[in-house]
């Protein structure tokens, strides 16, 4: 372990764990967005239709089974984009942190109160309005936990990108290991921890934003 | 005004919630709604905003069919008070009561401004309006709940159940606040509640249904009590209805007399007679025995009131004088349970 | 086409025999991935039964799986291999830490979402902790701990295949060495059997939940998911969600 | 590789910026970063890929305008580009690689510096009689390389040598698996590297390859022909004649076993190239 | 025989919960403890079973300290009905009732055999045991509760607000089924609810408790609505609680005298006056008035039950005569208010 210091006084590494680190929030967090869009629009879909969840719930629970390896490396050949291109990894991530969400976001739908829903219906909401200021809303503090299980395994997930060599700090692993050098693996594994934690702070710091009635005494 | 003519509603799954209702609710008055539980109340309520569409037949508010009216906008007239409340639990007390102002597009301001109007309206204090629906208490929610469905000052109100979460002591609390508000406001009022007290207490006409979606009996409460269609209406409206029927019989015609007082405190000395405690103020606190012993006082019933509060002030009275106050409180005299009898006799003759 | 590839690689006999053939690196696979949720399952059910038992610790134990959850299985197994100089161990002590938070969400989450007027009831009636908890508590926290372990298989069944990298024969193999050279067929088929493996165990995993769930509870989830009145007068209104499906609800971590 | 590149590396030509990529093996990545410095002195925006996995992929990669140039070897993309090949001998090779290199693609000027596959014992096994490739007999060791070996050249050891193996294992190109594989003796033989440092370290013996199995695999920078323009060539070619066996041995030696950076292996070696 | 003495409970947070209770539960009685949301009864409750452990003060059950006693073997010997009943999902309604007797070592064979014969005791068919809980209405859940609480044959009963599930109607029935029950296996029973109603209709003794851990009052519930200790108790109990407090006062007293019939379908001929109208079995079914127009009846009361039935039947008789009937349901003759009012006025001197 006292090779660490070692490796961390060089400032070309240094620079190159930056770019890392960078890359990997990049590859990590660019899916987590899109898909909390996607899982909100499925969710709801999932919610108005009971055969729409049925099947929604299916196929994501099948996509849970593709090894993410193959993912990475199918979509190209399936989509037609560059091999390297990191939208591999996007792309893969978006459909398991979708598949990952929309239950979680069908399920914090139903959740809501169905005398609140009835009033909101009752005071003259047209659906549209209803949903994004009433019932999504309400659906915050579960999709907040679905997110942020999200986060945590994307950003480990990505890792795995480097064994068909794309960027993020999982290159430190395959590099560390090639050359049996310890450092930089644990370097990677505890930069992915930071970056987890420091997500996870966020995405608690946005939720409590957005749900100040929760902490006001009790679920919603 | 709100007319439902020949209504019925069958559900996919076959129930028939509503068969043939036909019932006007005259604008300005209360109609309660009230039955045993599936008999079809809340059906009945939710087709007048169009929360569910009838099978057949028509519901007319002041005179327009409501299925040529779009929902939401017949909606954002027609105030709603759902069981539990229905707060939206992410909104301030006073951003809950601001909503449908907002959604028919006043200014923010304005909104609050009204808002803050209403909770005075029902009896809130102002500062309750930052809170969080959690933050209350049911009875408090229960209140914000009918604020809400009053804030665009709507003609007509339907509530459901409104109170049934609360305790009775509560409950009783927010029927008196009701009515007080009812004075005030005039509104039309359709009120669904599956207890007849409160039905016969609130309500200006009652219509009692029965499971299967039947109207059984549609009439003033005095009525219900005193003529009940049927048997069912008659086992609906309970064993105490001789009794609770005098709620509708003023007291006036019941001469109160005087009694001996004694001030609270002073020498009771002694008396073959009962005398009643008074304070200070002339507020009934209790009776002195004729072997001097304090003993507590029975129910007390305002001058005017119904004669059910006499009879009954009678009749818990140790003395066997039930004690009749004014509307401040003070001492106007006593009565007998016979005097009571007597004038209910008369009545009925 | 890449399909057909991969139909072709599958049903070639080259790869039926053999050392390296599939039915050698199913079993592989399968052994690491059985290994590996029992492993995880020794710690994490005893773990998140004690916790959501005692309600002692729940804070810190939400806190301690996410963390793991964060731990990159890469960085672990590579770490792992060079510390303890093989790849054996190394690949089940990753899968064993991918595995325990989703099983020790399940347990946990299992535990405390047991209506508390049924656990009310049971001390009532004089039960002891130990009785409280293997009556009443476990059975009714059955499908929840059921679907964790659901989860965790899944999740080590498709992660298994990183342990190729460190020389293991599993599914990953072929995985690995059709990406190394562009073999789609090879490639694909590999992900295919992944996949195929996940859904067969996935299923196994569930004919045993419905053997050990107790009928009553399957009821209650049906008559929830019914929205019938019953359901809601029923001895167990507090539990939000019915059996869960292999994909991880996120709200059991929250 | 920073966040810049990913997403525009297809305009790299258009834009004089280019992309290196090297597969993932050390000496591949140092000459990518080799490759990268040379190019800077050109005026050119270089950013590095490195750690890309396999020939195959490698060279899609250049197809579909991910990469610019890659360091390559001569023999074994001539293998790549011609099935068929026979020909082993360093010039044979270069000038057929030259033919069958891809419109689009080309290679420059290959490098003295070499290094080629070759399959390496333990000392014990040495001592025991093992001393060329053709002393592997049949059926009496395993092999552990990578999972592509088999696919190349399990057919040509049989015709050049008659040498079967009793398993090809799959370990990995020439890191840590093959070399741990064989140093605990679930293989007897392994597929290295000429310039590997591993093999000095572990007192492994190289494999005489009288046959020739092994082409040449002179150093040769593979690039798309309009990634790179003419300065840029130039100043590979001068990288390539520059390199020698041995220092490639040195430079990898250096990142492996001192654990320098790939970076600083680089600059220094730049540093004694006059560009 | 449970005995409070001097019981305080303050909870970690600060909240005194139970304020120096001191209070003794007769054996074979039902003693009810009402209050406001808040007040302390289940807190109550439960230090008797040890579900709670007091802050100080001594609970003593049979005289014994429960402090002493292993909790699981104290709570073994002490059923205990949990609102809404708390059944085990998992377990089918015969096995949730035969869990204590397994518990305590029984054979399996002869725990079922218990738990059948328990159901059949709080009246569920037998079938309605191979069940699960979430197959059964919310009123047969509730008696599968008092069953399972019963199992063990425990001298002592705790309910905590066993029946607040079921709609009213519901209600009623489980409460004239407990004391039923209660008649026949004379427990010591400890009852909380919230509702004053059923804590007059079902407890011998009555402590009504006020919000911060106070006992307000305890006595029987004749004197609590006769005579409650102050105001709290008088509003908690109602401003009913003359007329209410007829029920405990026995109609005996009051003589019934016979009144002309006409037998339904038969020609009612004319008269000057109210003729009651019954039916083949002389059950009352309305009255024809003079002017031979037919009405609906008033209410029945049953002889020999509370004066508060007399009262009411008298006051809602169109005809001023309250029917008496016998209790198969067939007529025994009329009562006058004023007749109702004597007795009544003659048992207070
Ligand atoms: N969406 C629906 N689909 C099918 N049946 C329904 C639906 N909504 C209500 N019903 C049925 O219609 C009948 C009347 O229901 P409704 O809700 O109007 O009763 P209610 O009088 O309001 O009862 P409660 O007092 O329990 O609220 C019931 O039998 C109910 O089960
Ligand atoms: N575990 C606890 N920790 C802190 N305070 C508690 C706890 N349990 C109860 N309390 C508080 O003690 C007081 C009495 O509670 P208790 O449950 O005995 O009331 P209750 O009379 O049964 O009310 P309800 O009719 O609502 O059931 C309440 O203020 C309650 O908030
Ligand atoms: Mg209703
Ligand atoms: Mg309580």
């Amino acid at each position: 372990m006292g090779d660490i210091p070692k490796y961390l006084s060089n400032a070309g590494t240094r620079a190159a764990l930056l770019d890392m680190l960078l890359d990997h929030v990049y590859l990590s967090l660019v899916p987590l967005v899109v898909s909390v869009a996607l899982a909100i629009v499925l969710g709801l879909l999932c919610h108005r239709f009971r055969q729409v969840n049925a099947a929604l719930i299916g196929i994501s629970n099948i996509v849970y089974t593709i090894p993410s390896l193959a993912l990475f490396a199918i979509i190209p050949a399936v989509i037609g984009t560059q091999v390297l291109d990191p939208v591999n990894v996007i792309l893969a991530l978006t459909v398991y942190t979708t598949a990952l969400l929309v239950r979680p976001v069908a399920e914090a739908l139903a959740a809501v109160p169905a005398h609140v829903t009835a009033a909101a219906t009752a005071m003259g909401f047209r659906p549209l309005r209803r949903f994004l200021t009433v019932e999504l809303p309400l659906a915050v503090p579960v999709l907040a936990a679905g997110v942020r299980v999200g986060s945590v395994s994307n950003i480990s997930l990505v890792s795995v990108g480097a064994l068909i060599g794309t960027g993020g700090l999982g290159t430190l692993f395959t590099d560390g290991f090639r050359q049996r050098y310890l450092a930089p693996i644990i370097i990677g594994i505890v930069l992915t921890l930071v970056l987890a934690l420091v997500v996870d702070l966020l995405l608690v710091l946005l939720r409590n934003r957005l749900t100040p009635w929760v902490r006001a005494g009790g679920a919603p | 005004m709100i007319e439902f003519r020949d209504v019925t509603k069958r559900f996919d799954d076959g129930t028939t919630a509503v068969n043939g209702l036909d019932l006007v609710v005259e604008a300005g008055t209360i109609t309660v709604f009230v039955g045993p539980s599936g008999c079809g109340k809340t059906t009945s309520l939710r087709m007048v905003n169009r929360m569910i569409d009838p099978t057949s037949g028509t519901v007319l508010v002041d005179g327009k069919d409501v299925l040529e009216v779009d929902p939401p906008t017949l909606r954002r007239g027609i105030g709603y008070v759902i069981q539990q409340a229905g707060l939206f639990p992410h909104r301030t007390v006073l951003d809950n009561v601001a909503t449908v102002p907002l959604l028919i597009g006043w200014t923010r301001r304005k909104a609050r401004a009204r808002a803050a109007e209403l909770l005075e309206l029902v009896g809130l204090p102002a500062e309750l309006g930052h809170r969080y629906p959690v933050q209350l208490s049911g009875g408090q929610q229960q209140r914000v709940g009918v604020a809400r469905a009053l804030a665009a000052d709507p003609p007509v109100l339907l509530m459901d159940e409104p109170f049934s979460a609360v305790d009775p002591v509560v409950r009783e609390g927010l029927q008196d606040e009701l009515l007080r508000l009812q004075a005030e406001l005039d509104k039309t009022i359709v009120f669904v509640t599956h207890d007849i007290d409160e039905a016969i207490r609130i309500g200006d006409k009652v219509a009692v249904m029965r499971t299967g979606g039947f109207l059984a009996q549609y009439a003033p409460p005095a009525e219900l009590l005193t003529r009940p269609a049927d048997d069912f209406v008659a086992s609906f409206v309970g064993k105490d209805r001789g009794y609770r029927s005098l709620s509708f019989v003023d007291s006036s015609g019941v001469e109160v007399a005087e009694v001996p007082t004694v001030v609270e405190g002073a020498d009771a000395g002694s008396s073959s007679d009962w005398r009643l405690v008074v304070d200070a103020e002339e507020r009934p606190q209790g009776w002195v025995a004729p072997d001097s012993s304090v003993v507590p006082g029975g129910s007390l019933y305002e001058v005017g009131a119904s004669i059910r509060g006499a009879l009954d002030a009678a009749l818990s009275s140790p003395s066997g004088l039930g004690v009749a106050v004014r509307g401040d409180g003070r001492l106007a005299g006593v009565v007998t349970a016979r005097q009571v009898l007597d004038v209910i006799e008369s009545r009925r003759g | 086409m890449i399909f057909a590839d991969a139909f072709g690689w599958l049903v070639d006999p080259v790869n039926w025999s053999g050392g390296k053939s599939i039915p050698v690196r199913v079993g592989i696979h399968l052994l690491y991935c059985l290994g590996a949720v029992l492993g995880a399952a020794l710690i994490a059910v005893p773990l998140g039964l004690y916790v959501g038992h005692t309600g002692r610790g729940g804070v810190v134990l939400v806190g301690g799986s996410n963390a793991l959850r964060a731990l990159p299985t890469l960085g672990l197994v590579t770490f792992l291999y060079l510390v303890a100089g093989g790849g054996t161990t190394g690949v089940l002590i990753g899968l064993v830490v991918l595995a325990v938070p989703p099983i020790l969400a399940g347990a946990y989450a299992g535990i405390q979402d047991v209506d508390r007027g049924v656990v009310d009831a049971a001390s009532g009636m004089g039960m002891t902790g130990a009785q409280r908890l293997w009556r009443v508590e476990v059975p009714n926290a059955l499908p929840l701990l059921v679907g964790g372990l659901r989860n965790a298989m899944l999740q080590v069944v498709a992660t298994a295949s990183v342990a190729a990298y460190v020389g293991i024969e599993t599914l990953g193999r072929p995985l690995l060495d059709g990406l190394r050279v562009l073999d789609y067929g090879q490639f694909v088929g590999g992900a295919i059997l992944i996949a195929l493996l996940a859904v067969v165990l996935d299923v196994v995993l569930a004919g045993l939940g419905r053997l050990v769930v107790p009928a009553g509870l399957r009821l209650s989830a049906k008559a929830r998911r019914a929205g019938s009145p019953k359901a809601r007068s029923g001895g167990s209104q507090s539990r939000r969600r019915g059996e869960p499906a292999p994909v991880e609800s996120g709200g059991s971590t929250a | 590789g920073s966040k810049e590149d990913l997403g525009g590396s297809g305009q790299q030509a258009a834009s004089g910026e280019v992309v290196v990529g090297s597969a993932d093996f050390t000496e591949n990545k140092i000459l990518a970063e080799i490759y990268a410095g040379a190019l800077k002195t050109t005026g050119a925006t270089v950013t590095v890929k490195s750690g890309i996995g396999a020939r195959e992929l490698v060279v899609k990669a250049l197809q579909d305008k991910s990469l610019g140039v890659v360091p390559e070897y001569t023999g074994n993309l001539l293998n790549y580009f011609d099935k068929t090949n026979t020909t082993t001998e360093a010039e044979e090779v270069f000038t057929a690689l030259k033919g069958k290199t891809p419109s689009g693609l080309e290679v420059l000027e290959k490098s003295d510096a070499e290094d080629k596959d070759v399959l390496v014992v333990t000392k014990a096994t040495a001592d025991g009689g093992v001393k060329s490739i053709a002393d592997l007999g049949s059926g009496k060791y395993a092999l552990g390389a990578a999972g592509e070996w088999a696919q190349r050249w399990e057919a040509k050891i049989v015709e050049l040598y008659g040498v079967k193996f009793t398993e090809i294992k799959t370990t990995d190109a020439g890191g840590p698996i093959t070399v741990d594989a064989l140093k605990a003796g679930t293989v007897q033989v392994a597929n290295l590297y000429t310039t590997s440092a591993d093999i000095k370290a572990n007192d492994f013996v190289e494999l005489e390859d009288p046959k020739v199995m092994y082409p040449a695999q002179n150093i040769v920078p593979l690039l798309r022909s309009d990634a790179i323009d003419a300065k840029g060539k130039d100043a590979l070619n001068k990288v390539s004649a520059a390199l020698t066996t041995e220092k490639l041995a040195d430079l990898v030696k250096r990142v492996d076993v001192d654990k320098e950076t790939i970076a600083n292996v680089a600059a220094d070696f730049l540093k004694s190239v006059t560009l």
